[in-house]
């Protein structure tokens, strides 16, 4: 096994991977901008790196310049940035460094999203109906994109834009008319450039109402090949999931069974290795369409890991180094259920502004099934820079029911101030009849939610807090200035207000 | 003892209470003339300290801006107003045409230009953080007044971008 | 079910508790002397009534005339104070509430742990040793104690002194020989006094070396009974736990299969109802004594949820309610391994002298396989007048390596400033050959502890550190003063230092 | 520059640094002569906010007495001695023979009287707190000189209980 190993990522997923390593033995070395130097996964490290590198975490040669410098023998990518980089993957083993993922052969086989459709479909299995181009930036500038028009003349609308790099569904857009396409396209690019660095995107066909489920794949070195269920993300809010669960609400048991059977196959076509995933829009009669393959670590693993008490890192670890699988299918259960829901710094009621800051006050759940996976605490920062995910909390019960409301009691005792964060809106969304009998589709959140109902008291007694807060502040701050000119508004104004 | 008249998302209630010379924590409010009981246990240290009170046995944790614009219980996110109802000068604050960053980040576009008309809610900049483009609209209907920024420029958090006569 | 409950206690307990309640739906009421108002229990409460008696939650009378006024409909009375009451629990039922426990007469029939040992015995299970007299205040103040030396006769030393109200070690004394044996008693009876609010102390026979083992119960009024697996808690300082286990590791198969037969035969003759343990002293050749009964929740019951995949406290409530028991013994698979800390306020290092005092700092560790219930956050007080239990950390993981090395990864990422707490001190324990190997013994922390080894770098580091802020201080506070002047013994000194 | 001598757990190290003037975080150390980086992020706040230090890469968590008689990793509490060497006041400090309460908490038994003769380590008093009894012990072998508590008292942290001379 490993001495020691870089981790070339941040947050919580960094967090993720050093407790593994923790546990396994093996010796961290984590990397860090400026603004992230007082997040978790610096503290928890065993040496810690400021990473001065105006690309981040996209610039592989500096992080292996760093790895090399620190005598590692591996490097894991978490998600995101370099995890699915056929030519970082190589860069590493000319260092004599192990990638923590699949071979470079693997990720250049799944990695271009078309020609892993047409090698699909060619094989008979069913996909998404995409188109064969690939839009560079340059596809757009020029000729006010009419081999995009063309692009989706084949298919018909709604269409989504999908960046080639994928994942978590940064730089996708769902476009239903011609009049959106093109400024659509522009905007999918440029959130691909900043994820991912790669402004590249690709038309799919959309699916509507649909699900999104994903089923986890663990295969060794030596043609060994198992799956550990599946995940469904239908829970969406610009393109980006926001409440995962596992098993599938939406699949049958036959279906469900199916569908293992057809991501098995799909792996042994691909010859897949390591630990990844494959993706499925599954559309309201429980057809199923292939879509793409995730060649890493997905921020929901900890899903998976729940139900069928896998440690997928330990894993990944294991099967990098050569190790065979030694998990059996028949000795997986998978047992219970799992909910998760990411909490974002963000907030939902501002059309979802990210809010960097610190976090004054920090307190996470815990109890019976309820897991955390988070890189904050009581005075930590969130960067501006990054995705807004601040944490992850995971439920599992034995069944459904349960599990959702052990979810909702998570977040009721969950306390971040500091930032604006999502928590009212998960809370909102948990309680929703469809979320309570997993009928949801990837069109949920595009109707309004419903309001919640509270007592007359709870209305009553914040008037009474809020007037407590009123008197105190002015009589604490300023007993003699009148109210209104007090606020940071008025402080730096240049003018009067009218 | 102070009048205080409190709007929480839109329900107005009368509040009487006294803090003035207070060593405690507990004390009796009157809520539109009901009593009620409240316990508030940080009220000596610094106003933003104070993340928990309890308002006949029951208990919330809060969090709030220093305006008392918005108040946020573990349910949820609420609009207030709150006004010294015996105070001379009541008068609701106006907002005004001046847009400013409501994050630090990075201007990708600026998508109106001085002398130009606009309506409320046309976006006038994109503004990037968190790897996510955010659209900066107009708070109110006029004309652009200036323009502080351009594409390429890093702003700070409430640095002016933009105003709205 | 319930529609509303008052939890007669306090701390990790209590909040445990209403975590359970939310997601049943059940609304929960919190007790709170003034200095604990802090405590999380209090705020994660619908509803939170200050307890102002002297006999804080030992007053019976007072909890119940509280949960009147509230209106509740059930009282959970946690572990310790108020859970093996029979006056209590019947003073409940006339009041129409429910209390969450075994039935009066159930309590009765196992309470008394002599009678307990004397009927066992009676129909051939295997006891501890004991001497048949309960030592009362008189008992010792009168005659010098020559009752005490009198049992001590029939049965030789080593004895072990327990309370009568028993649990948690609370009130228990080894005696090594004649001399000793008074001034231990007395202990033992004040301190079961201060915990229990009862002095009433018997004597065993102490098996030594043993390991103390206790069975799960649950069991329904309708009599279906079943197991849920063993727990050790064999490593003890003060005759108190500090790390358990599931199962346990100091059984065979077989033993372990004939342990749960065992007790569930007991069971059967005490016709037990409801959630509850029966413990085991077993001696280095796995021969098993039977102690008593445990007849509610315990301290390390997250052991049994988490090998187990069961909510206890979700099961008491339910068979309270008179539900019947719809776990089958079939269904039940205990699965992998669970290691639990406690972590205690307290300075291993200074004979184990409570902490009291604020915490400033709070981290609890997160991640896979990770279970922590405790009462603190950031800025929260830790009270002088409770137990030092601030926390408890359980890992589980596929085996019982993997798990050792995921609590020592715990304790690690775990953050608590403020208070002496003895986080140090499992980490050593954690990390010696006999918890690595699962052959410890009850006498196993009597030996000193190895020192751990560290790199030369770590002890360079930290002078460094030392001399950051030793300068610091010096500049920051008082660059004029001399330094020995300005600790809190001389500021407050009343002559000069000799 | 400071040349300060610090000991930890009985390993004695000469450590120059200079943190006058320095407006960053980042600053160079020498340890018995050689260099290492030292990363203190929370320099610039007060002493008790600085919970992590980064030294050639390594990070710590730590805590410690405002006296720095002990520091905390995660590994362990460690014992410190630290003095200036080219202070004129270096004289170690001695413990003298007031014996005070540790935590708060109820004193349940005087066990000593004025005039008795204490060996080190003897027991003087019995504290309760946290339902749990602790046996104040005499530091150092004397007779005692006063009693200022009886049994039943109520003491705070660090009144004075005992006095051995």
């Amino acid at each position: 096994m490993f001495r020691k190993m870089l981790i070339a990522n941040r947050g919580e997923i960094a967090v993720r991977i050093e407790r593994t390593c923790r546990e396994m033995g093996i010796q961290t070395v984590a990397l860090y901008e400026a603004a992230d130097r007082r997040s978790l996964h610096v503290r928890l490290a065993d040496e810690c790196v400021p990473l001065n590198s105006p690309q981040g975490f996209l610039d592989g040669q500096a992080i292996l310049e760093i790895a090399q410098a620190k005598g590692v023998d591996a490097i894991h990518p978490g998600y995101g940035y370099l995890a699915e980089e056929a030519s970082f993957i190589r860069a590493c083993n000319e260092a004599d460094i192990v990638f923590i993922g699949p071979p470079a052969v693997v990720v250049e086989r799944v990695r271009h999203k078309i020609d892993t459709l047409r090698r699909a479909r060619a094989a008979g299995f069913p996909t998404v109906e995409y188109a064969p181009t690939i839009f560079d930036a340059d596809d757009l500038a020029g000729d006010d994109g009419r081999a995009l028009h063309e692009a989706v003349a084949h298919l018909g609308y709604p269409v989504v834009i999908k960046s080639c790099s994928g994942g978590r569904g940064r730089g996708e857009r769902l476009v239903w008319s011609a009049d959106r396409l093109l400024e659509a396209a522009r905007r999918a690019q440029a959130e691909a450039q900043a994820v991912y660095g790669n402004r590249r995107v690709y038309l799919e066909r959309a699916i509507l109402p649909a699900h999104q489920v994903g089923v986890q794949i663990v295969a060794d070195e030596y043609g060994r090949l198992i799956h550990l269920g599946e995940r469904e993300g239908s829970v969406q809010y610009g393109s980006r999931k926001v409440i995962e669960e596992a098993p599938a609400p939406c699949l049958t048991q036959p279906q469900r069974e199916h569908l293992w059977q057809t991501a098995l196959d799909l792996a042994r076509l691909f010859e897949y290795q390591n630990v990844g995933t494959v993706e499925f829009l599954v559309d309201g009669s429980g057809q199923f369409y292939f879509t793409e393959f995730k060649a890493r670590i997905q921020v929901e693993h900890p899903l998976t890991e729940m139900v069928a008490q896998v440690d997928l890192v330990r894993e990944q670890l294991r099967l990098a180094a050569g190790e065979p699988l030694t998990l059996e299918q028949a000795g997986v259960q998978l047992k219970g259920w799992g909910v998760l829901a990411h909490v974002n710094a963000e907030d939902p009621w501002q059309r979802f502004l990210p809010g960097p800051g610190r976090l004054q006050r920090v307190r996470l759940p815990g109890g019976p099934g309820v897991r955390v996976d988070s890189y904050v605490y009581s005075g930590c920062d969130v960067p501006a820079a990054y995705d807004p995910l601040v944490a992850k909390l995971v439920a599992w019960a034995a069944d459904r029911p349960q599990t959702v409301e052990r979810l909702r009691r998570a977040l009721a005792e969950t306390v971040l101030v500091g930032t604006p964060v999502n928590l009212s809106l998960l809370r909102r969304i948990l309680g929703t009849p469809e979320v309570a009998a997993g009928t949801y589709t990837t069109e949920f959140l595009a109707r309004p939610l419903p309001d919640e109902e509270q007592p007359e008291s709870y209305w009553r007694d914040l008037a009474v807090t809020a007037a407590v807060l009123y008197v105190r502040r002015n009589q604490a701050f300023h007993p003699a200035v009148p109210e209104r000119t007090l606020s940071g508004w008025h402080q730096d104004s240049r003018r009067l207000p009218q | 003892m102070s009048k205080i008249a409190v709007t929480v998302d839109g329900r107005t209630y009368q509040v009487e209470l006294e803090l003035f010379g207070r060593s405690g924590t507990e004390l009796i409010a009157r809520v539109n003339g009901e009593p009620v009981r409240v316990l508030a246990p940080e009220l000596g240290g610094n106003l933003e300290a104070m993340g928990w009170i309890v308002v006949d046995d029951r208990p919330y944790e809060i969090a709030f801006d220093p305006d008392l614009h918005w108040l946020r219980s573990a349910r949820g996110l609420h609009r207030l107003e709150a006004r010294d109802v015996e105070a001379l000068d009541a008068r609701p604050r106006n907002g005004d045409g001046r847009v400013k960053a409501p994050i630090p980040g990075q201007i990708t576009r600026v998508l109106v230009s001085v002398g130009q008309a606009v309506a409320a809610g046309e976006p006038l900049l994109v503004l990037e953080a968190m790897k996510m483009e955010n659209e900066i609209r107009a708070s109110r209907a006029g004309v652009v007044a200036a323009v502080h920024v351009s594409a390429g420029r890093g702003v700070a958090r409430n640095e002016l971008l933009t105003e709205i006569n």
